[in-house]
């Protein structure tokens, strides 16, 4: 908008991409590997964890194609236990975790407060190498034995009995754990220090309340998993005993300390992911996000209470029956907030002006998702029930729930919504509504019978079960291809329209926030002039710069009934 | 055993009815608010779809009456299933006075259980029907979890704790044991049956275990569980001794270089005096059992180690019989 | 990002460029914290567990040697926050010696350490299959005050005693000893390089009351390790002196 | 970041403390107080620490967001040992007197 690079017709506008843009700015391959821009270190963390997420997604196609069968028939009892624990490790480490922060984080953070770049823009790349080089290690890890503790690494087995790569594995997750650190700093200190004038915080888009909230636990978080994980690779390298009961350590310790972390490593997962969310519906439903500052309080609140719950993971260690008191309680409290924004969600749509484009089709899935996900929850911080359903299919599915119908579905969501910022283009819409739709009902097949299943004890980790169980995992497994094939489409649309997607313009939806006043794609500056934020959030009405009057270029003709 | 498609298991113990009816307490309220949120979302989209194309919302911003309600309301919901699941979980803690204590050690990749009067199994607990049953449980290496769906019940087994459950039988029948934490390789086979009977039955199956001793194999079977042969001789040969199976009439290489003929002989002095013929590539590690067998035990265990012949490798479906060798 | 002068691209001011690095840097002093705090974590409960085998590990560390040590890095922080004032009044002669101060008393600290790490290895204190609780007092060295080794074996056989799996709680004792002075002396080296780099740079006038940020930023860090230290010195080396 | 600028007479008066304190901590240890050793260790090197966060460190004269910063590493830290044990005090260890199944270890 702030470059004369289109052209308006009364009823149609068609948009040139813009001359110079942060994508050829300069050239070469040295241009992209020593970039300090965070929108192409974005790009290169979405390469990156776009291939970490089909690594573990060819882990998760053999573990379900192995679970067709009761006795098993494609791996052996080793080869099964590696495929689960590589697949969880290459997942949540190197695809969930970094997936939006480092990508749509990165990318947006910057543009939605009017900064030029993050506060430090080389510890922002040198997050980046440390991401690749952590998952180096762990790819060294994969194919020199593989890895067969499970994600959790829980010792003795870890430490002691396993005799696959574990530590070149703990090392590149302890090294890639200074990236989420980092990442997070970088975040933390940009949102604090360098927001455009006027961008106060309660103007802050929810997006960056949430990365803010995430970059938190990053902080405060990460580190401890670093050591713990580093005491482990200690412990196999030179004979020590912290958690090695025969030594006189305690296995409980590296649980407490283990899940310290990686409970809240489920928020930083799901998080972002509501930030997704909280900016895509108020786009589609041209309205104001209903209760603005409970949605962004509960993120910090999400944040702060994640990190009391951890031991509702351990309630049948042996764990003393108070402490599993105290959990069950505080795991109860930090529901509240994520009920509170799904409450929030649902209200925003009322009386909205509702469109079905396909980023709202995604946070319709995200919301079905998560509500399941999340209830399911409920049902796992009982003491009482979790007696009976902890490490079964139950938990599994609960967690696929949250970290797949939510973060996922978030993080695609996200794509699509920003795609147009990202590179300039449109995705076809029709396209991408089928994949959605294909997407949200091949996981409700996927996922769903793993909660019978786990209710009727089939427990997990199990290469081999009863034969009782087999017609729900093959249903699971039909899912499971039916989902792939919702994973697939995406990506080669996406590329498609980069060469022949409709061109966007600068706010093809249109929506309020400060990163669609810039060019699409984003000059490498971001802002031309620095901005001046003078309305409140999601704001339709006082906003003639939006001009809602002209017919977006390439859009299918609106209101779209029909395919859904 | 059950209908074609179940959706909860047996209930076999005085857990499960109280467990479930707890799940149909969640259940019923987690349904109430997606069901609603659900029908919320989809009714909005097709009542407020956007009619024209500069079309905006209505500008609203909040209801701090609403935003208090959706806390409060889910709060107090919440509490009380967190007051239910507690009353549950402090019960299933707390093991009443009087109780049949069951010892259980979870070792990579078996259960080993010792009733009260000494009699030890492998992947199977006998247990009487009605009564207050604890486990007290430990492992000898990596954590294992002890589970029973039947019961609703489970617990980790951890090294250098020891665990107790309790659980009181409700229904005559086998069920299936689990190993619910990953322990490593064969996790998904550390499996087994427990099987409850009527009180008399158990009492008759704890005294007449010993009448089954008549038969030198399955003696030999028991005793090879009971003197603990099975934790070093383990099928697949990777225990700290050598595996015994198809062992019998052949020639054993012994690590001074010699060799001999495994005949009933070698069996019989190896059993009395180990290290005096170590087989090569093993530790002298066992202990003697001289004066801890008679003869006629020692005679059930050759038996039974003649009867290993082409075992085949232990079964890798979970829920078949325990590995210890049954024909 | 270009950068003009002391303003780097991505900033609008210096003030907002020097909340920056003051803000990030408190962040990963917290990111820090926690990180040993996972060491910490692990001390507390084998000392609550294992007090016996602790106090006697904690017995067998050179009080004299910890002391200076902690009178040493205790100086080294004074320095640098002399040196951290000199830069903010302008005199950089002050600037850069009290730097060079800092690094000094840095090395003798990590030099200290050197010599106890080689008594602990001399006393088969480290870790691994090697590791016995008792070494000395089995092989004294000739130079060992007989009373001093009759002392130590009396303490041991109380305390074995007490608690007949001393040997690997003592091993636990000392693997955090090592995890902990260790990770904390690789701070102290990272620390060093950084302050060899700032030595360069103050050497190059680099430094005035306007542009400081570095030394103000590294100063922080070196505190930090100071504080590290402080909870160190009481926990591993004074458990049980009063016997 | 407010540009105030602590005298070295601070410092040296801060430094100085800093070495009482260092005394007083060695000294403490050769007192048998039984439990209350470890509390008056770290009693001693809380202070200790805390003056060199506030004056070493500028802390004292730092803007809100670093106290926050500050307040919230000690609180996490804090999180973390107290709610993990608070599981391990609270345990019922009467198990650990049961022999029989140790002797089943054992065998």
């Amino acid at each position: 908008m702030d470059t004369p690079t289109s052209t308006r017709t009364a009823t149609a506008t068609v948009y040139k991409i813009p001359e110079e843009h942060y994508l050829n700015s300069t050239y070469g391959i040295r241009s992209w590997l020593l970039t300090t821009d965070h929108k192409r270190i974005a790009l290169l963390y979405l390469f990156s964890v776009t291939f970490f997420f089909f690594v573990g997604g060819i882990f998760a196609t053999m573990i379900r194609i192995h679970l067709m069968t009761p006795q098993g028939f494609l791996v052996t009892p080793e080869t099964y236990n590696k495929l689960f624990t590589m697949h969880g490790v290459a997942m949540i480490f190197f695809f969930l975790i970094p997936s939006i922060p480092a990508v749509l984080g990165n990318f947006l953070v910057p543009l939605m407060i009017g900064a030029k770049d993050l506060a430090f823009p080389k510890i922002n790349l040198l997050s980046w190498y440390l991401y690749i080089l952590g998952g180096c290690f762990v790819l060294y890890s994969f194919s020199t034995g593989g890895l067969d503790t499970g994600w959790t690494f829980y010792t003795p087995l870890s430490s002691v009995y396993s005799n696959s790569a574990v530590t070149p594995a703990v090392l590149g997750i302890f090294i890639n754990g200074f990236s989420s650190i980092l990442t997070g700093l970088n975040f933390v200190v940009t949102i604090h220090t360098m927001r455009a004038p006027g961008m106060t915080w309660f103007r802050l888009p929810l997006f960056v309340w949430a990365q803010y909230a995430t970059s938190i636990i990053f902080i405060l978080g990460t580190p401890v998993i670093a050591i713990t994980l580093l005491l482990v690779g200690l412990e196999r390298m030179f004979h020590l005993g912290f958690f090695n009961p025969a030594l006189g350590g305690d296995p409980i310790l590296f649980q407490h300390l283990f899940w310290f972390y990686s409970h809240p490593a489920v928020y930083i997962m799901i998080l972002p992911a509501m930030g997704v969310i909280s900016e895509i519906i108020p786009t589609f439903a041209r309205k104001p996000i209903f209760g603005y500052s409970f949605i962004a309080g509960s993120s910090i609140a999400i944040a702060v209470i994640g990190f009391f719950v951890w031991a509702h993971h351990m309630f049948l260690t042996g764990e003393s029956v108070y402490a599993a008191l105290a959990f069950s309680f505080l795991s109860y409290l930090v529901a509240i907030p994520s009920a509170v924004k799904v409450f929030n969600w649902t209200s925003t749509l009322y009386k909205g002006s509702i469109s079905w484009d396909t980023p709202m089709l995604y946070a319709l899935g995200f919301i079905g998702l998560f509500l399941i996900g999340g209830l399911t929850g409920l049902f796992l911080a009982c003491l009482g029930l979790d007696i009976h359903i902890h490490d079964t299919y139950f938990v599994v599915a609960h967690f696929h729930y949250i970290m797949v119908g939510g973060a996922v579905m978030g993080y695609l969501g996200g794509i699509h919504f920003w795609w147009p910022k990202i590179s300039g283009r449109l995705y076809p819409e029709f396209l991408a509504r089928v994949s959605a739709i294909i997407l949200f009902s091949g996981f409700n097949l996927t996922f769903f019978p793993q909660f019978i299943l786990g209710y009727l004890g089939m427990p997990r980790r199990y290469h081999s079960y009863p034969p009782e169980f087999q017609v729900l995992n093959v249903m699971s497994t039909a899912g499971a291809s039916i989902l792939a094939l919702g994973y697939l489409l995406p990506m080669i649309y996406l590329v498609w329209s980069l060469k022949y997607g409709t061109v966007a313009g600068p706010n093809p939806w249109p929506s309020t926030g400060l990163e669609w006043k810039t060019d699409s794609p984003p000059p490498t500056e971001n802002f031309l002039v620095t901005p001046e934020v003078t309305w409140e959030p999601y704001d339709f009405e006082t906003r003639p710069d939006l001009e809602l009057d002209h017919i977006v270029a390439g859009k299918l003709p609106a209101p779209a009934h029909g395919d859904d | 055993m059950q209908a074609q498609f179940p959706l909860i298991p047996e209930q076999a113990s005085n857990f499960a009815p109280t467990v479930d009816l707890l799940m149909l307490f969640i259940v019923a309220i987690c349904l109430f608010f997606a069901v609603a949120i659900t029908f919320a979302v989809i009714y909005f989209f097709f009542k407020y779809e956007r009619k024209h194309q500069t079309e905006i919302g209505v500008p609203i911003h909040g209801d701090m009456r609403l935003e208090t309600a959706w806390i409060v309301v889910p709060l107090v919901l919440a509490m009380a299933m967190f007051a239910w699941g507690a009353v549950v979980y402090v019960d299933f803690r707390h093991s009443p006075g009087d109780t049949l204590d069951i010892y259980v050690v979870g070792k990579q990749w078996m259960w080993k259980v010792q009733q009260p009067n000494g009699l030890r199994e492998i992947n199977e607990v006998h247990l009487p029907v009605d009564r207050d049953v604890r486990l007290i449980m430990a492992s000898e290496d990596v954590i294992h979890d002890f589970s029973v769906p039947a019961f609703r019940v489970k617990m980790d087994v951890v090294p250098g704790h020891y665990n107790t459950m309790w659980f009181r039988p409700t229904k005559a029948g086998r069920y299936r044991l689990y190993c619910s934490q990953y322990c490593g390789t064969n996790h998904a086979i550390m499996t087994g049956w427990i099987t409850v009977m009527e009180q008399g039955d158990y009492a008759a199956w704890l005294s007449g275990a010993a009448g089954a001793e008549a038969n030198p194999l399955v003696a030999g079977e028991k005793l090879f569980g009971e003197k603990a042969c099975i934790t070093c001789h383990l099928s697949d040969g990777k225990g700290r001794g050598p595996s015994l199976n198809g062992l019998y009439g052949k020639q054993v290489l012994l690590a001074d270089g010699r060799t001999v003929t495994a005949d009933d002989a070698y069996i019989r002095e190896s059993i009395l005096q180990p290290n005096a013929k170590i087989v090569a590539g093993y530790q002298p590690i066992m202990p003697s059992f001289q004066g801890q067998l008679t003869e006629e035990q020692i005679i059930a265990l050759t038996a039974y180690i003649k009867s290993l012949q082409n075992e085949p490798p232990p079964p890798t479906g979970a829920g078949t019989a325990p590995a210890s060798g049954k024909k | 990002m270009h950068r003009t002068g002391e303003l780097y691209g991505q900033f609008e001011t210096l003030e907002q460029q020097k909340e920056s690095a003051a803000l990030g840097m408190w962040v990963f002093l917290s990111t820090e914290v926690l990180f040993f705090g996972g060491l910490f974590m692990t001390y507390t409960l084998n000392r609550h567990y294992y007090g016996t085998a602790f106090g006697v590990g904690s017995n067998t560390l050179d009080l004299k040697l910890g002391g200076l040590n902690t009178v040493i890095l205790i100086l080294s922080s004074l320095t640098m926050a002399m040196s951290v004032w000199a830069s903010h009044v302008g005199k950089r002669r002050q600037t850069t010696s009290f730097l060079v101060a800092t690094l000094v008393l840095g090395t003798a600290f990590l030099g200290v350490k050197v010599i106890e790490y080689k008594q602990k290895f001399d006393h088969h204190l480290v870790p691994g299959y090697h590791f016995q609780i008792d070494y000395r007092a089995q092989h004294p060295a000739p130079n060992d005050d007989p009373k001093e080794i009759e002392a130590e074996k009396e303490e041991l056989s109380k305390a074995f005693a007490k608690d007949p799996d001393l040997n690997a709680h003592a091993q636990l004792y000392f693997s955090l000893y090592f995890g902990m002075t260790g990770l904390h002396a690789l701070h102290m080296i990272v620390g060093a390089g950084m302050l060899v780099w700032l030595i360069r740079q103050s050497m190059l006038g680099r430094f005035t009351p306007t542009y400081n940020t570095p030394v103000e930023m590294i100063g922080l860090y070196w505190h930090f390790v100071d504080i590290v230290w402080i909870y160190l010195f009481p926990l591993l080396y004074l458990i049980d002196r009063h016997r | 970041m407010s540009e105030h600028i602590v005298s070295p007479k601070v410092y040296i008066g801060i430094f100085l403390s800093l070495m009482v304190l260092t005394a007083a901590t060695v000294a403490a240890a050769y007192v048998n107080l039984g439990p209350f050793n470890i509390v008056i260790a770290l009693a001693i090197a809380s202070v200790k620490a805390t003056l060199v966060v506030l004056y070493f460190m500028h802390a004292r004269y730092s803007p809100k967001r670093t106290h926050m910063v500050i307040i919230a590493a000690v609180f996490w830290l804090a999180i973390m040992l107290a709610l993990t044990l608070s599981d391990y005090v609270t345990r019922d260890r009467d198990m650990a007197a049961n022999t029989q199944i140790t002797t089943m270890l054992r065998t």
